[in-house]
């Protein structure tokens, strides 16, 4: 089973890489980009676990390991339900 | 009195810091392995710096469920003095036993360099023998020392007195020009309500020796070996 | 897997010739298949072979009381007392860096620490030695931007200090940049560990990260000329995992710490094949492999892919049979893949299986020290002659002389370039008693009270207008740099980047630098104990210049004593010494390049037994504590010599007023010609009588020219200028031009 | 307009944070977890574009400034085209 981990910068937490790179997207002409911020995408792979477990267990992981709560919001979808 | 150094997969200053408690204070020292589950018979335990986990995901994020940890925060619970310097401190926030989190220096570089620290507290173990107010000249070497924390963390971090060092210029001025990763207040290091633990992105063991242009770090380790001699009889 | 046919084409990708395929039949007796005809080519490449560099490079010295090892094993070792050894090689990742810097650079830093820490040798330090094209090409600067983020990307993950290096920038470096990059460790002189395969039945052991399909034909490609179609075999970069190399690092170094190891070796270039052939060659003994016990990170590997197989951050080690167990343990403590995938054997041949068959049985000397050789014709390009004409006379003198110091001073071989070492940590392992900024970096050894002194130089401007000249300055500069700490040059690795060497004038520059270099090393007793070649800088029939790097290691008894090219205090007294500057000495100089856009002439002069007196009188001075600081007279000349003791990375300038000693030259070659063998000396005036007395006795002409202190850097009749400002343009311009 | 690109490592180039969180996983106990590929996801704020002016906007930053093309694939969607 495939699921997609998206971790993202809170709302108001300032973001240096997000505005670095809409500085060069200005200062290469794109004054259309107002702003750019940059978040992670996780791809997981797992084996042997039900659409359940898997659920379960990716709120898990986020919450001990793949976000920072103090800085990071996260979202995760699982892409495929085949068993594998 | 017994100190122990942290060893976790990628810690690279565990070796500067045993060295600097070991050869420079004469302390009894060991290593402590990330697997091991206690922390019992240590009187200092310090944090190293460093790339654990490669700084992977987050810096200090994949340490801070090492087992050694549930240990730590014992020894913190009975009082124990604790200091994470650099990746040290990065992975204290990463654990909850200081707030706030890292981010990314402002001028997404990593920097080494010297530079200027005000003390801004005398009441932890490791600043007791500094004044308020006084200038140590210190290395940083980081890519992430970028403080940041939520506006009522701020103001819990000054009510409370929390606030440990802040960048500053030779002349003690807190000063945007003298912050060298874009830490919110110019924050350089803190410590928990307690006191007890206390984070820092600068290092102190690298300016304890003379040869090493600097020895303001001296004084931090000097603080608390002597509140520790001032508890133990 | 499919068999593929031999065909001329299939020969031709591999780049072997026809008369090296017909030898590879006659080795075999039959015709290889394609598993066996890749290793044949990653081994015969020039990379791995040094089949146009071998016959040359034979004129190096290599030996000396205190060289424990020279060239032929994956670093050079020197005694340094104590019972204890510094191991040091310098590699380049040219190629990779100009196609990927970021990883190019990073998987450069990588392979050099494993070929050092593969000796039994805790890496203490990093240096790099970097070439670029023209700043107005934007694409230069994505290159430095990606290359200093990469070094610094890597060393500093794994802990390591990067603590100097150098940086030019020239457009014959437009589409071929270089990247070299040094380390340093230190090992216990009995704890010194060889790539060899001994002991029939002795199991071979795999460690490290898994293997997939990372720069296959890298190899190759880094002895390849560029051409249009190297774009199609980009998806071929390699990416590097510092995390994983230092858990590695700690890993060897803890299992060298048992007696179960035999022999250990990274796999570095040409990955399992070259480790396996080399490591049998060296003993003279064979290896029979199972491919399928390799780990692997992608589904369907096929026996070639595994063989040339560049990923990074993987050993093959030879272990005591019967202690497996015990060495997987280790290795697993640090979280890492070590399996046994085969064993030594008696036979000379190495024997590799997958799935139930033999998949390639080669003998092993014929691909390593019995591969081809070739003494390739050279010849004097037709252009020397006309570069090396220089009518000075002809050239106008600038007016304004201060100007043209501020020229310098922000120019990128004269500013300030701590927007590159501010990058890296240089102070990890608090070892660095002399921080980068100086001549040379010094550090300590802890536990004993020796310093270790590394520069790394080569002026290639000087090489490509006179290579043997060129070559033998380059050798004898690194010594000077090493010498001004106060620290003994003792012997030098290098890193030989050239153009293609089947165009005779590329092996002209080849062979007269070598010989240049030779002679340096052997009048100065500095031998080569490590180094490598980089052939086929060149894209579209267009080198760059000959750039043979250097990379000097030396020691000082006191590590407390090691000085640093900066003026300390007010009131000192300045001596310049060193043989007079000569108005010839002007030939590619910095000053002609950056105001008259011009590298023509002859390089400076040079005496090389004056050389060795000096560098005496250098460790002798600083011994005897007469010297404050020193300062070794290079790029730019007096001039900007000068303004660089006045500066200091960290604290503030400070200020100065001399003479110019040489009134009665043109001021411009006077200031700034480059006259080798000079040395800027700083005293405190109750040391005078006692300095010039030790100047005189060691034959080293000294004068002086003025004294250290106040507001304005002053060299009278020529330059007066405020020492913060012309402070600040040092500081901010390297920044500036990158950001332009 | 809103965008959201997606920039992950190619097929086959080591993805080394991916391969330590991964191993991290597995030692808290996750054996199921038997991949972990990390990437960036990038939401970028565009003004006073049409969609196919956002199209060859992004086509474009994505390959010249976003993603490396060298070893890393990139994806994007337009989260909502609504003219902001
Ligand atoms: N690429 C680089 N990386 C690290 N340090 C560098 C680099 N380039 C220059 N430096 C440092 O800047 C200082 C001046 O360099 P350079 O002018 O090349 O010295 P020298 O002429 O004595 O060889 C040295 O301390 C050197 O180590
Ligand atoms: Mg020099």
């Amino acid at each position: 089973m495939k699921a997609r981990v998206y971790v993202t910068m809170k709302k108001g937490v300032l973001e240096p890489q997000g505005r670095a790179v809409a500085r060069s997207l200005a200062s290469l002409g794109y004054g259309e980009v107002k702003g750019v911020r940059i978040g992670k995408v996780m791809d997981i792979e797992m084996k042997d676990v039900t659409e359940e477990r898997a659920e379960k267990l990716l709120e898990e992981i986020c919450q001990k390991l793949l976000a920072n709560p103090v800085i990071e919001d996260y979202t995760f979808e699982i892409v495929d339900d085949r068993k594998s | 009195m017994k100190g122990g150094v942290l060893v976790f997969p990628g810690s690279n200053c565990d070796h500067d810091c045993y060295h600097v408690l070991k050869h420079v204070f004469k302390m009894d020292t060991d290593f402590v392995w990330h697997k091991e589950t206690s922390l019992e018979g240590y009187d200092l335990v310090v944090v190293p710096g460093g790339f654990t986990y490669g700084d992977y995901l987050r810096t200090g994020a994949m340490a801070k469920l090492s087992p050694v940890m549930s240990a730590l925060k014992t020894f913190v619970n009975r009082g124990g003095p604790v200091i994470g310097i650099c990746n040290g401190f990065q992975i204290l926030l990463e654990a909850g036993l200081l707030p706030g989190a890292m981010m990314a220096n402002v001028s997404l570089k990593f920097i080494c360099d010297h530079v200027y620290l005000r003390t801004e507290t005398q009441d932890t173990p490791f600043t007791s023998n500094l004044q308020r107010g006084s200038v140590l000249k210190i290395p940083v070497a980081h890519y992430q020392g970028n403080y940041m924390a939520s506006p009522e963390t701020l103001l819990e971090l000054e009510d409370n007195d929390q606030i440990v060092f802040k960048y500053c210029d030779a002349g003690g001025n807190v000063v945007e020009s003298a912050n060298p990763n874009g830490s919110v207040k110019n924050i350089a290091g803190i410590c928990n309500r307690e006191r007890n633990v206390v984070g820092m992105m600068p290092h102190p063991e690298r300016c304890s020796e003379p040869e090493l242009g600097s020895v303001d770090g001296k004084h931090i380790f000097e603080s608390v070996i002597d509140s520790l001699a001032g508890k133990v009889p | 897997m499919k068999e593929v046919n031999i065909t001329p084409e299939v020969i031709r990708e591999h780049n072997l010739t026809d008369e090296e395929y017909e030898r590879i039949l006659e080795i075999l007796g039959r015709p290889p298949n394609i598993t066996e005809l890749g290793i044949f080519s990653v081994l015969w490449s020039e990379h791995c072979s040094y089949k146009s560099s071998k016959v040359h490079l034979s004129k190096f010295p290599t030996k000396a009381p205190y060289v424990i090892q020279g060239p032929g094993e994956n670093a050079g070792v020197i005694d340094i007392g104590y019972g204890l050894t510094a191991v040091f090689k310098m590699e380049s990742h040219n190629h990779p860096s100009f196609i990927e810097p970021y990883q190019g650079a990073a998987t450069g830093v990588g392979g050099i620490l494993r070929d050092v820490f593969t000796m039994g040798a805790r890496p203490i330090a990093l240096l790099d030695s970097l070439r670029f094209g023209n700043l107005e090409n934007p694409r230069t600067r994505y290159l430095v931007e990606g290359v200093v983020s990469g070094i610094a990307g890597y060393g500093n993950c794994i802990g390591i200090p990067t603590v100097g290096g150098e940086i030019y920038l020239d457009e014959c470096y437009d589409g071929n940049i270089l990247v070299n990059v040094f380390t340093v460790g230190v090992a216990k002189k009995d704890r010194i560990f060889k790539g060899i395969a001994g002991g029939v039945g002795n199991p071979v052991i795999y460690v490290g990260a898994k293997t997939g399909r990372d720069g296959i034909h890298g190899a190759t490609m880094a002895s390849e000329e560029f051409d249009q179609e190297s774009e199609e075999k980009r998806p071929t970069v390699q990416v590097g995992d510092p995390f994983l190399e230092k858990l590695l690092l700690e890993a060897c170094l803890e299992v060298m710490k048992t007696d179960y190891i035999v022999g250990i070796q990274d796999m570095g270039a040409a990955g399992l094949t070259s480790s396996s052939f080399e490591m049998a060659g060296r003993a003279g003994s064979g290896i029979e492999m199972n491919l399928d016990l390799v780990p692997l990170r992608e589904e369907g590997m096929v026996p070639y892919e595994i063989m040339l197989s560049e990923s990074q951050e993987r050993m093959l080690l030879v272990a005591k049979r019967g202690k497996e167990r015990e060495v997987i343990d280790i290795f697993k403590k640090w979280d890492l893949d070590a399996v046994v995938i085969g064993k030594v054997t008696d036979d000379g041949m190495v024997r590799i299986r997958k799935g139930g068959t033999t998949v390639a049985e080669l003998p092993v000397n014929p691909l390593t020290t019995d591969a081809p050789v070739y003494d390739r014709p050279h010849e004097k390009p037709d252009y020397q002659e006309e570069l090396n004409r220089l009518d000075i006379d002809a050239l106008d003198v600038p007016e304004d002389q201060g100007s043209v110091l501020k020229m310098l001073i922000s120019s990128v071989e004269g500013c300030d370039r701590s927007w590159i070492y501010r990058q890296y940590d240089h102070m990890i392992r608090t070892n660095t008693v002399v921080l980068p900024g100086s001549d040379s970096a010094v550090l300590r050894v802890k536990g004993t009270t020796l310093g270790i002194a590394i520069s790394v130089d080569c002026n290639s401007r000087y090489c490509y207008l006179d290579p043997y000249q060129g070559g033998i300055i380059t050798v004898a500069e690194a010594a000077r740099n090493v010498a001004v700490s106060g620290a003994r040059p003792l012997a030098l690795t290098d890193c030989l980047n050239f153009g293609n060497p089947e165009r005779p004038e590329v092996m002209w520059q080849f062979k007269n630098s070598v010989e240049g270099m030779a002679h340096a090393c052997s009048v100065l007793e500095t031998p080569v104990v490590s180094g490598n070649v980089s052939f086929y800088n060149e894209t579209m029939g267009r080198g760059i210049f000959p750039t043979p790097t250097v990379a000097m290691v030396g020691v000082i008894k006191d590590y407390t004593i090691a000085l640093a090219q900066f003026f300390r205090q007010e009131g000192h007294i300045v001596y310049l010494v060193g043989p007079d500057q000569k108005k010839a000495d002007i030939g590619g100089s910095l000053y002609l390049k950056e105001v008259h856009g011009l590298v023509k002439g002859l390089p400076p002069a040079i005496d090389l037994d004056y050389e060795k007196s000096l560098h005496r009188f250098l460790v002798g001075g600083a011994k005897r504590f007469y010297f404050e600081s020193a300062h070794d007279v290079s790029e730019g000349g007096l001039a900007l010599g000068l303004a660089e003791c006045c500066f200091p990375p960290a604290g503030s300038p400070m200020g100065c007023t001399v003479v110019n000693p040489y009134g009665d030259l043109r001021p411009d070659t006077a200031l700034f010609g480059e006259t080798q063998g000079r040395v800027i000396i700083s005293i405190k005036p109750e040391k005078e009588a006692d300095f010039l007395a030790f100047a005189a006795e060691s034959g080293v002409p000294a004068a002086r020219i003025g004294e250290t202190g106040g507001e304005r850097f002053v060299i009278k009749g020529y330059v007066d200028m405020h020492i913060g400002e012309a402070y600040t343009l040092w500081k901010e311009s390297f920044g500036k031009k990158l950001s332009l």
